[in-house]
């Protein structure tokens, strides 16, 4: 799977490169990360008090939720993900428009979470077992300043280097 | 100065030309080839994540037409006033004649609105057989 | 029998300035009152102790008599609860238990039936309670239960094209 | 292009047809993952079929592998929103089947923190509501005040949403003074702001023009389809568990059930306002009377085996009645346990009620029955 996948990102590279205009384009990009609404779940609500007024993901400029995928750069699963929805989120997946991202957000997303027991027929164990996530939270459900961190672990990857300090637990 | 002029022109074409398709062109340079799909879905139209239901050309009913009336009435509306808006106040002697006259255009163009509104276009009154 | 309210005085709210906090009726603490319908009703009723069991009345009847049940409680103002599917895989049974509760009184009936578990089948009350559709669909969803006369038997929680019965004490996914 | 053959060409007024329009799984609206099947003609829904079962993640097949004690964290992720009270009726039902006397103070603050839940669910549900009807504002105003019921719960029971703080028998932990000195400010605090509220929101001549005489709900039809809860109290039924089918140490408390008649979204929305403000007194009577003691029963066997027989335990949570339903055989794991959710039975009348309304109007009625999508899917 894993080749696969690097593969298929080589393919959709544009056909013009720079070397810093593409950073600047990063940067951009890092900075104005617009998320998919896909709250499925309990991490939805923490989705949502991390957009509201305590954790304020404006701060990072990713408080503009989309509803549409093609207007979304990143894709942030929050909740389990069932059998029956997987189809809908490999759609929605495809439709979001290129440099797109995952991230999974709670242990659902990661692998199934809580709901995965001997004899378990509806949860799809982990959403990379659907298309390829960038970044994980885990959690159940993690806390806002959790997503955060996460957000700021995608922009990292984006741009190479950190913007905000690395909180130290004391 | 005829030639003069036609430079002008010429150049103002082009630059709106340029204006036009210039994006279009960079972003075909720039933006990903395709992107990845992992149930070929791409091309599809969006309708939550589900797959749409039945065909989008059948009859609609005639009132969404009687909206885009009203739109297109207040677009050509605008489309007259933005020259007027470049020389509005210009001319000195005319007083605020200029205000007057704009108020008689916006006027009479609002009477779009009444005649839509007994219409009921705004109630989205539903025109079927029995009613 | 009507529910408006008998004596009820919750009145609209007044004008918007004013916050309705006098307005709200003080709905008393009922012990199992509205018992009389008893002595109207056919149904094997028997008392149960609701402090250890937490429902008033209990009644086992056959799966034909089900949907009568259900007409007399409709006709006594009771609203469905819920409908519960329990798989006796021991004793070869598929029971099927009727939750309702009275919105006026509080009561609570439980109306219970159990069939062989080769081919579970009971009538549908949903042309009584058009909320029992989805409990019904349910139910089948989960212990294939089929309900004669449902509008729509599809799955309701499961995929569309799912036969698998999960809560059956014989399932293997 | 199908022209259909039977269409008479003379006929001067051609229905238009309907086209079927997935209000599906990801829609801002629906707030988790609810599939609404509309059959449109135009902008007016002529059927509108609820398709569940996006998130179903086999709650009940869980609780037949798991023994009461291990079975706890799932009850908070059923309705994220209210998890205490639904922790509470667990934890009930297993308490009423195994005959155990749960001390006072364990009994109140069980209602002072299943109150804060209530209050914290309605903000949420008031932020997200107006959320749909387009306001943004006051989902900030909400959500700020919701994180300070957050911090309170957080302080004791460790977690923001999914608390199990409850345990058969008892409390996880005895409350500290922080708690109950937060909680008697956070009351006077959140006074003042539901004044502000309605003057920001309440009092909106375009809220109500949105949500009076929209989506009828009669008390018959709430009965018929066993709505409770605020949709129920927004018809004219003042019926709440708390008073209908008293547990706890809710009889302990003087509180009223607000209850209009009108059966609109505009009713369903005061009520929920109202009973922030029953909510707000019931935690001050419960706090001022809070008794002092163990907050755990003496001897709660090890393992946990419950007679042979079915209890049943209904809690009043945020969206209405809960009730528990579980069947023991003797065993430690329970035989059979059926959850009924409110938000199944509140949402199983949209079809009948959204005939004919314009789709913004359905979506106001949608949000007006605040639903938790897990909740109708388990």
């Amino acid at each position: 799977m894993e080749a696969q996948d690097e593969q298929l990102l080589k393919d959709c590279a544009p056909f013009v490169r720079f070397s810093k205009l593409d950073e600047l384009l990063n940067l951009g990009r890092a900075n104005s990360l617009w998320p998919l609404t896909f709250g499925l779940a309990c991490c939805a609500i923490e989705m949502m008090a991390a957009g509201a007024s305590r954790f304020d993901l404006a701060r990072f400029g990713a408080e503009v939720f989309r509803p549409s995928p093609r207007q979304a750069d990143v894709m942030i699963v929050a909740g389990t993900i069932n059998k029956k929805m997987a189809s809908a989120v490999k759609t929605l997946y495809d439709q979001m428009p290129e440099p797109k991202w995952v991230i999974a957000m709670g242990n659902c997303a990661i692998s199934g979470g809580p709901f995965v027991f001997p004899g378990q027929y509806a949860v799809v164990e982990g959403v990379d077992k659907l298309f390829p996530v960038d970044v994980f939270i885990p959690g159940c459900p993690p806390r806002p300043e959790a997503l955060i961190e996460g957000i700021l672990k995608l922009e990292e990857k984006l741009t190479g280097k950190r913007r905000w300090p690395v909180v130290k637990p004391e | 100065m005829l030639s003069g002029d036609l430079v002008y022109v010429s150049a103002f074409c082009l630059a709106g030309l340029v204006f036009a398709l210039g994006p279009i062109v960079l972003v075909h340079l720039i933006s990903a080839r395709k992107t990845r799909n992992y149930a070929n879905k791409t091309r599809q139209y969006v309708e939550c994540g589900m797959d749409p239901i039945g065909d989008a050309w059948i009859r609609y009913s005639a009132v969404y037409y009687l909206y885009a009336l009203v739109f297109v009435a207040f677009a050509v509306d605008v489309l007259y006033l933005i020259p007027v808006a470049v020389v509005y106040n210009r001319i000195k002697e005319l007083g605020n004649r200029d205000f007057f006259e704009l108020l008689i255009f916006v006027g009479i163009l609002s009477l779009v609105i009444v005649y839509a509104w007994k219409k009921g276009v705004f109630e989205w009154k539903r025109k079927t057989n029995n009613s | 029998m009507n529910t408006s309210l008998p004596g009820q005085t919750s009145t609209n709210p007044q004008p918007v300035n004013s916050a309705p906090n006098t307005a709200a009726p003080v709905a008393p603490v009922l012990p199992p009152v509205g018992l009389e319908f008893l002595t109207r009703s056919t149904l094997p009723f028997q008392t149960v102790d609701y402090a250890l069991k937490g429902y008033h009345l209990d009644a086992n009847v056959g799966s034909d008599k089900v949907v009568a049940a259900a007409v007399e409680l409709n006709r006594e103002g009771f609203a469905l609860d819920t409908i519960t599917g329990v798989d006796w895989l021991a004793q070869n049974q598929m029971e099927v238990v009727y939750d309702y509760f009275h919105p006026l009184t509080g009561l609570r009936v439980v109306i219970r039936s159990k069939v062989a578990r080769e081919n579970p089948e009971f009538p549908t009350i949903s042309t009584v309670y058009p909320g029992a559709a989805w409990h019904e669909r349910e139910a089948h969803d989960f212990f294939g239960i089929r309900f004669s006369g449902h509008p729509n038997l599809i799955p309701f929680l499961l995929p569309e094209d799912a036969t698998y019965h999960p809560l059956r004490k014989d399932f293997a996914p | 292009m199908i022209i259909k053959e039977d269409s008479v060409l003379t006929q001067r007024e051609a229905p238009s047809e309907t086209f079927i329009l997935n209000l599906g799984p990801q829609h801002p609206a629906t707030h988790g993952v609810l599939r609404v099947k509309m059959t449109m003609d135009g902008e007016f829904v002529t059927r509108a079929e609820p398709v569940c079962g996006y998130i179903h993640r086999m709650q009940e097949k869980m609780a037949e592998n798991r023994t009461y004690a291990q079975y706890l964290p799932n009850t908070s992720r059923i309705d994220y929103l209210s998890a205490m009270t639904y922790t509470h009726a667990f934890v009930g039902v297993v308490e009423r089947a195994a005959k155990l006397q749960v001390p006072r103070r364990a009994e109140y603050i069980r209602v002072i923190t299943s109150e804060l839940n209530r209050i914290s669910s309605h903000l949420v549900w008031w932020g997200a509501f107006l959320l749909d009807l387009g306001g943004f504002t006051p989902l900030l105003y909400a959500f700020d005040d919701r994180e300070k019921i957050l911090d309170l719960l957080e302080g004791v029971t460790g977690a923001r949403l999914t608390y199990a703080y409850y345990r058969i028998g008892g409390l996880y932990n005895d409350v500290d003074d922080a708690f109950l000195n937060g909680t008697r400010a956070f009351v006077a605090h959140m006074r003042p702001r539901l004044k502000m509220y309605r003057e920001l929101v309440t009092e909106n001549i375009i809220l109500r023009k949105r949500l009076v005489r929209i989506g009828m709900v009669t008390d018959q039809m709430c009965r018929r389809y066993g709505a409770s809860g605020p949709v129920i109290r927004g018809s004219g039924v003042p019926y709440d568990v708390r008073k209908a089918e008293p547990y706890s140490a809710y009889p302990d408390f003087d509180f009223d059930i607000p209850c209009f008649t009108e059966g609109d979204s505009m009713a369903r929305y005061l009520v929920r306002l109202e009973e922030i403000a029953q909510s707000l007194r019931i935690i001050e009577q419960a706090l001022d009377r809070l008794p002092s003691g163990p907050v755990m029963a003496e001897k709660v066997p090890r393992v946990l085996k419950l007679p042979v027989g079915d209890y049943c335990y209904a809690v009043e949570a945020a969206r209405g009645r809960f009730m528990v339903r579980l069947v023991s055989d003797n065993k430690e794991i329970p035989y059979r346990l059926k959850l009924r959710t409110p938000c199944l039975s509140n949402l199983s009348l949209f079809e009948e009620a959204s005939q004919g309304m314009l789709l913004p109007d359905a979506l106001a009625f949608m949000g007006s029955l605040d639903l938790v999508i897990p909740d109708i899917d388990r």
